[in-house]
């Protein structure tokens, strides 16, 4: 116990960097600005970089927790290292898998298109029933096929 | 050097079953892990037999039996069937050949050879060990409740929407497995980044622990993503989420590729390590430092890196588009080069090496042969051209079982012979071990290679009938399937043997080698080492030498003349 | 057991390429594809021959070479070689592009339709196979012309099948929700097996066909023309095997007494039936009917229920006729 | 570390006497245990990181292939809900970082006291949900597998009642499409809500299981454990709590503002 007393009043040395008040509440307002910030963008009509705009904003916030909130910046190297590595792979999974699947939607969609008369979906959707507690049943069936009564409305 | 077992050590310093259950000893780990993956083995190779042996001829009549005489009342032979290969393939992918080198021989050997008292997390490694249990017993909850019929690859739609079976149990117990293997890598990765000794930089650690490194890194950053997988997969079942099922709009091939990202990596999960005690077996049995400890060391680490980007290579004819279909084949050549090297480098430390025919080295060497093979057959399956024909056929099944069961469970029971007197004080007899050895070999190639020929005309897999044309290459597969039953028994009969009767007590280090996992008695004391030997490079044979009078080896320059601990390293540095 | 050996000789005396049995590791060459897959296949065969015997070569000469039994000393060798690793890093690497760059025109090969190929239409549920021709005819064997481009337009009605037609050395996955592709030219009259390859269930291996290559083109389309109505000139019993056959139903429903996974039809009429819910019926029209269009309702004992509503398939109402028909005529 | 445990051996001599209170006997010094958690809990944010991919690549190749549908789907989320529950995640994000130095300062009422904050926030979050999922189950927003659902292809679920807003919303816009763009959309967003339930409701473990651990570490702070030389089971579970937080700052903008 004693050898390691020392540590606990210098910020650099020791087990961990204590991080003062004022930089952690900065860091808290920040994130609190960024969120406000993300709504504002996200309800306004940006020309289509609104998912980019959204993303943009949102990893400042995570980088942001990653290095102030994690200690990221005065933490070893290879933890800062390993988890960006991290997010590289989740970056090559996602870029993989989007490629592909962006490949045949097509496949998809003409597929659908020459099943779809098979789902009650086809039809327009049918009104609500005015009074569910009479009506639920037969409105219900309306749009599809399959004429089971469906009494488990509430 | 002295033959004579301690008094106290790992084994009996404690008693009861208590004292196993919960013990924070990674070596009791180790062991009680190797016990439970050889029960697992067991059980998915009773499977294994009964497939075979109803495969022997086109219209087998084996299970038709089992099913006539009230084995089961429900299920048809065909289904039957269906559960045995599913249930032989999931057993021993996520029960034995996953945990088999990393959690078994990884446990018990790599805090050793780094000199530790432990693991890094002692307790998240007994916790590792009781959730491999608990993922066993969900197993064989699917077993004996509905059984399990989608293949070892849950492939959607039919494992979340068509099979009537225990999908759930199945899926519920591989998420647990996978967590056990996470908490595993979790726990090697730290001990060897924190808890190295004096003197062992990365470059001075020997191969086995640089293959476990790299087998961490993929446990950790690959298996979550079976976990969630199988949670989707489970959620998708029981709720119907429609990420997967297109009957409410899903994907199908979405979820062949979040289980191939992780799937892929995990058979590196498998061979990765295997390589590792392949590379030890090598050097050690040619007592001689490994050719190129380098190109080895960063070829586990690339192919571990380059298993993240090839998984599409599963996927060649699953309605995977074009592009990514040729993106993929021209990844996974470049996982075939660092294979490769592994191999060369291991045949040039044999030059003139001093070679010791050990049992263990009996099983190095199959290696060599049986992963060249498999390796070799697997560029027919990278190439896009010719995997369109050989795709899901028994060509396929020849490949990954020549390299799953070939190189990663023969590494492992070259592994286990090798560490057996090291575990637990005993040696072995030679002869009854190199026997069954060669006939598990022998047995082994008269099973699978004519499953490639059967796969070149094109059988498919996961067929319980099927057309008499392929019947000459099912039948000669089915007798070496039995073979190579009759051999791997006799290997374990060798192992149980030693250890009943009349035991031959195994000196420190039987087999002249230099990490310092040999450097303790046999078997280990309780907490292996008061303080980490100090080491200065893997496989300085020199350290260690043969006495005629002992009839064993013996270290130059023991540690304050205890001679069972040498001075790994310090004879030159200190 | 005892045709073992001569199995083995007719496989061995028919290594010579080009005839109906097929070569040593292969079927017959009955398409456009099968002479480059097969010569890439015995490229990759030779390249990996050669360094395998290599690598073997070496280590058994160099185990016997330096094998020492009692008290083996290490001998002073290099512990690495620049130049060596770097040679054989690179010259393995070349084959490997090789073979990735011809695996890959072949691929392109595989994946461009010509213009003008005849569509079939090719549907799996589980457990058999459709094929539906420009014309409108239907089949579950698939009957092509020789010498012409044709394309099969691939899906499923529940979960994934794949097509191989292993002399054609084609493959593709029939993925439910979407379609898939793939094209040959078959190059080779006859009768050649198609498998189901994507694990699909009870009866996977039962999901298996046949590919019918017509010599010449009018052959092919006096069969179209047959196939356009099956059931003229049929009794109703008759018409009603074909259904049973056709259908799908064959793949579970026996019409000689062994049962599958579903009872056989055989001698079923009449008969009085245990269900699983302890009841007891009669099996009549209105029964076959029922269990056609409602398979959940009645479940007889000891069986599951894994058939999908009407059979999977649409069976118009005298198609049902027609099958009724049939189960009659199966009564003892 | 080489020279510390050098120095260790030098210090302690013999292993087990002189060990320090919290280091565990397998270790050398408490740099190499304190290190040795740090490194394994940043090993296990990673697959913490890896598991969630799965989910945001269901996420991202739906919403790629279908952009419009994605904005559609939007708008029956309630964004004020998401921005609150933002706010909330990251003050609670802010307590656990001033725990953290809390612990490692010593001050034990403090630490006390914002942990206490971090767990009530958590428990704001949660019922927020709440508040959000029985909304959505109300009218039948839910995954197309479920009975209860408007998206259900076998039996669509009809709202009444009170409940009509969104199916109202949905019958007017898809009123005017082909029977082939009307299954699209209305599977696309049974999709949609599949992922949106599986997403949020994987988070929302998260958020329970890290109440749990906060709660475990509070009653610890509350018999006083943690002080300068012991502070790694607050940090572990401060970096555990930033995750989930991380976690929720991309959820908020990718379900609740697309257009």
């Amino acid at each position: 116990m004693t050898e390691h007393a020392h540590d606990s009043h210098d910020d650099h040395h020791g087990l961990g960097h204590v991080l003062p008040v004022k930089l952690l509440a900065g860091v808290l307002g920040a994130l609190i600005f960024l969120t406000l910030l993300t709504v504002l963008t996200g309800t306004t009509y940006l020309y289509g970089f609104d998912l980019a705009v959204a993303l943009l904003i949102a990893t400042t916030k995570a980088t942001l927790v990653c290095v102030i909130f994690m200690h990221l910046k005065w933490d070893k190297g290879f933890h800062a290292f390993a988890f960006i590595g991290s997010v590289l792979f989740v970056g090559v999974f996602l870029a993989y898998t989007l490629t592909d699947t962006k490949q045949y939607q097509d496949q998809i969609r003409d597929y659908a298109a020459d099943t779809a008369i098979d789902s009650p979906f086809a039809q327009p959707l049918p009104d609500p029933p005015a009074d569910h507690h009479h009506a639920a049943g037969e409105e219900h069936a309306a749009g599809e096929e399959h004429a089971e009564g469906d009494e488990d409305n509430h | 050097m002295t033959t004579t077992t301690p008094d106290v050590h790992y084994l009996n310093h404690e008693k009861g079953f208590k004292s196993w259950f919960w013990t924070l000893d990674h070596k009791r780990l180790g062991v009680m892990y190797m016990w439970s993956v050889i029960a697992a083995f067991i059980l998915g190779g009773i499977f294994a037999l009964l497939v075979r042996m109803e495969l022997m001829e086109p219209n087998g009549y084996v299970l038709e039996n089992a099913a006539l005489y009230g084995f089961s009342d429900k299920l048809s032979a065909a289904d039957l069937y269906n559960h045995f290969f599913t249930l032989h393939g999931a057993i021993m992918v996520f029960l034995v050949i996953i945990p088999g080198i990393p959690a078994a021989l990884g446990n018990f050997a790599l805090p050793m050879m780094l000199g530790a008292k432990d693991v890094a997390y002692p307790k998240l490694n007994r916790f590792s060990y009781h959730l491999w249990l608990t993922g066993a017993i969900f197993f064989v909850m699917a077993l004996v409740t509905k059984g399990l019929d989608t293949g070892w690859t849950f492939y959607a739609p039919y494992s979340t929407s068509h099979s009537d079976s225990a999908v759930i149990w199945a899926t519920m117990g591989a998420f647990i497995l996978g967590f056990s293997s996470i908490f595993t890598g979790l726990n090697m990765l730290v001990t060897i980044h924190k808890m190295r000794p004096d003197g062992m930089t990365w470059f001075k650690m020997p191969l086995f622990i640089w293959a476990i490194y790299a087998t961490a890194v993929i446990q950790i950053l690959a298996t979550p993503v079976i976990g969630i997988a199988l949670l989707m997969l489970t959620v998708e079942r029981t709720l119907g989420v429609g990420i997967f099922d297109p009957a409410l709009g899903g994907d199908p091939v979405l979820f062949e590729h979040i289980f191939w990202f992780y799937s892929h990596p995990a058979v590196y999960v498998m061979i990765l390590p295997a390589m590792g005690v392949v590379s030890e077996l090598i050097a050690n049995f040619s007592r001689k430092p490994i050719f190129g400890y380098r190109s080895i060391a960063f070829s586990s680490v690339a192919i571990a890196i380059f298993s993240f980007i090839v998984w599409g290579h599963h996927m060649f004819v699953s309605g995977q588009s074009d592009i990514v279909n040729v993106v993929f084949s021209a990844l996974t050549f470049s996982v075939a080069v660092p294979s490769a090297i592994k191999v060369f480098n291991w045949v040039a430390t044999l030059y003139k090496g001093s070679i010791s025919l050990d049992t263990p080295m009996w099983y190095a060497l199959s290696v060599i042969w049986l992963f060249g093979i498999g390796g070799l057959t697997g560029l027919w399956l990278g190439t896009l051209g010719t995997d369109i024909h050989l795709h899901d056929t028994y060509f396929v099944v020849a490949h990954f079982h020549f390299v799953m069961v070939g190189s990663a469970i023969f590494s492992f029971i070259g592994g286990i012979f090798y560490w057996w007197p090291k575990m637990f004080g005993v040696m072995y007899s030679e002869g009854i071990s190199k026997l069954g050895c060669a006939i598990a070999f022998i047995g082994f190639n008269m099973t699978f290679l004519p499953q490639f020929v059967a796969g070149s005309h094109g059988m498919p897999r996961r067929y319980f009938d099927y057309d008499p044309q392929f019947e000459v290459y099912n039948y000669w597969s089915s007798i070496g399937a039995m073979v190579l039953g009759v051999g791997l028994s006799i290997a374990l009969y060798a192992l149980v043997r030693s250890l009943m009767g009349e035991r031959k007590p195994a000196p420190a280090n039987p087999w002249g080698a230099v990490t310092l996992d040999w450097q303790c008695t046999s078997p280990p004391p309780p907490h292996n080492f008061d303080h980490a030997p100090p080491v200065d490079g893997p496989y300085d044979h020199e350290l260690v030498r043969w006495n005629d009078e002992l009839n064993g080896y013996e270290p130059v320059d023991p540690v304050d003349g205890d001679p069972n601990l040498a001075r790994m390293g310090s004879a030159k540095t200190v | 057991m005892i045709h073992l050996v001569p199995n083995l000789l007719a496989v061995l005396q028919s290594s010579s390429e080009q005839t109906p049995e097929g070569s040593l590791f292969f079927p017959p060459k009955a398409s456009n594809f099968a002479a480059e897959a097969d010569w890439l296949y015995n490229f990759i065969f030779w390249v990996s021959v050669v360094a395998f015997a290599l690598v073997i070569a070496a280590t058994v000469y160099l185990v016997v070479r330096y094998r020492k039994s009692v008290a083996p000393e290490p001998q002073p060798s290099p512990h690495h070689s620049t130049k060596l690793e770097v040679i054989w890093s690179v010259i393995p690497s070349i084959f490997l592009v090789v073979m990735f760059w011809k695996g890959f025109e072949l691929f392109v090969d595989y994946r461009k339709v010509p213009a003008g190929a005849y569509q079939i239409q090719v549907e799996g549920v589980k457990w058999n196979w459709t094929f539906r021709y420009p014309t409108g005819a239907e089949s579950n064997e698939l009957h092509v012309p020789m010498g012409e481009p044709v394309e099969l337009l691939i899906s499923s009605k529940d979960v994934l099948h794949s097509v191989f037609i292993p002399a054609f050395r084609v493959k593709q996955d029939a993925v439910p929700g979407r379609y898939t592709r793939l094209w040959f030219e078959a190059t080779m009259p006859g009768e050649f097996p198609f498998y189901c390859t994507e694990y699909c269930g009870t009866s996977h291996s039962g999901m298996i066909t046949k590919a019918k290559v017509y010599e010449t083109r009018a052959e092919f389309d006096e069969w179209l023309k047959s196939a356009l109505n099956p059931y003229e000139g049929k009794s109703p019993a008759e018409a009603g095997a074909l259904v049973w056959e056709r259908k799908g139903c064959k793949t579970c429903h026996t019409n000689d007494g062994s049962n599958l996974v579903g009872p056989s039809f055989k001698g079923i009429w009449g008969a009085t039936r245990e269900f699983e819910d302890g009841s007891t019926g009669t099996v009549d029209e209105n029964y076959i009917l029922e269990s056609i269009q409602m398979p959940a309702a009645k479940i007889v004992k000891g069986y599951q229920n894994v058939m999908v509503a009407n059979g999977g398939q649409e069976l118009s109402d005298e198609e049902r006729d027609f099958l009724v028909a049939y189960i009659t005529s199966l009564a003892n | 570390m080489t020279t510390a445990s050098a120095d260790a051996h030098g210090h302690h001599g013999d292993h087990g006497h002189d060990h320090p209170e919290h280091l565990a006997h397998h270790f050398d010094t408490l740099e190499q245990q304190f290190d040795s958690c740090k490194l394994g809990m940043w090993a296990f944010l990673l697959t913490e990181v890896l598991f969630f991919s799965g989910l945001f690549v269901a996420y991202a190749t739906l919403r790629a292939n279908n952009p419009e549908i994605f904005s559609l789907a939007a708008s029956f989320l309630d964004t004020k809900w998401g921005a609150i529950n933002t706010v909330v995640l990251l003050v609670s994000s802010f307590t656990a970082a001033m725990s953290v130095r809390n612990a490692q300062l010593g001050e034990t009422s403090k630490l006390k006291r914002n942990l206490l904050i971090t767990l009530v926030c958590a428990g704001a979050f949660m019922c927020i949900k709440y508040v959000e999922y029985s909304h959505k189950y109300h009218v039948g927003l839910l995954p197309p597998g479920m009975e209860h659902s408007m998206f259900n292809p076998e039996t669509p679920y009809i709202p009444h009642g009170d409940h009509t807003g969104e199916y109202l919303e949905l019958q007017a816009h898809t009123a005017d499409m082909t029977p082939a763009e009307r299954v699209h959309t209305m599977t696309t967003l049974g999709r949609f809500f599949g992922v949106y339930f599986f997403l949020t409701g994987l988070h929302g473990v998260h958020v329970l299981i890290g109440m749990g651990v906060i709660g475990w570490v509070l009653m610890r702070a509350n018999r006083g454990e943690f002080g300068p030389d012991n502070f790694t089971a607050v940090d572990l579970v401060a970096l555990y709590w930033h995750l989930v937080d991380l976690v929720w700052i991309f959820l908020f903008p990718l379900l609740y503002l697309i257009h």
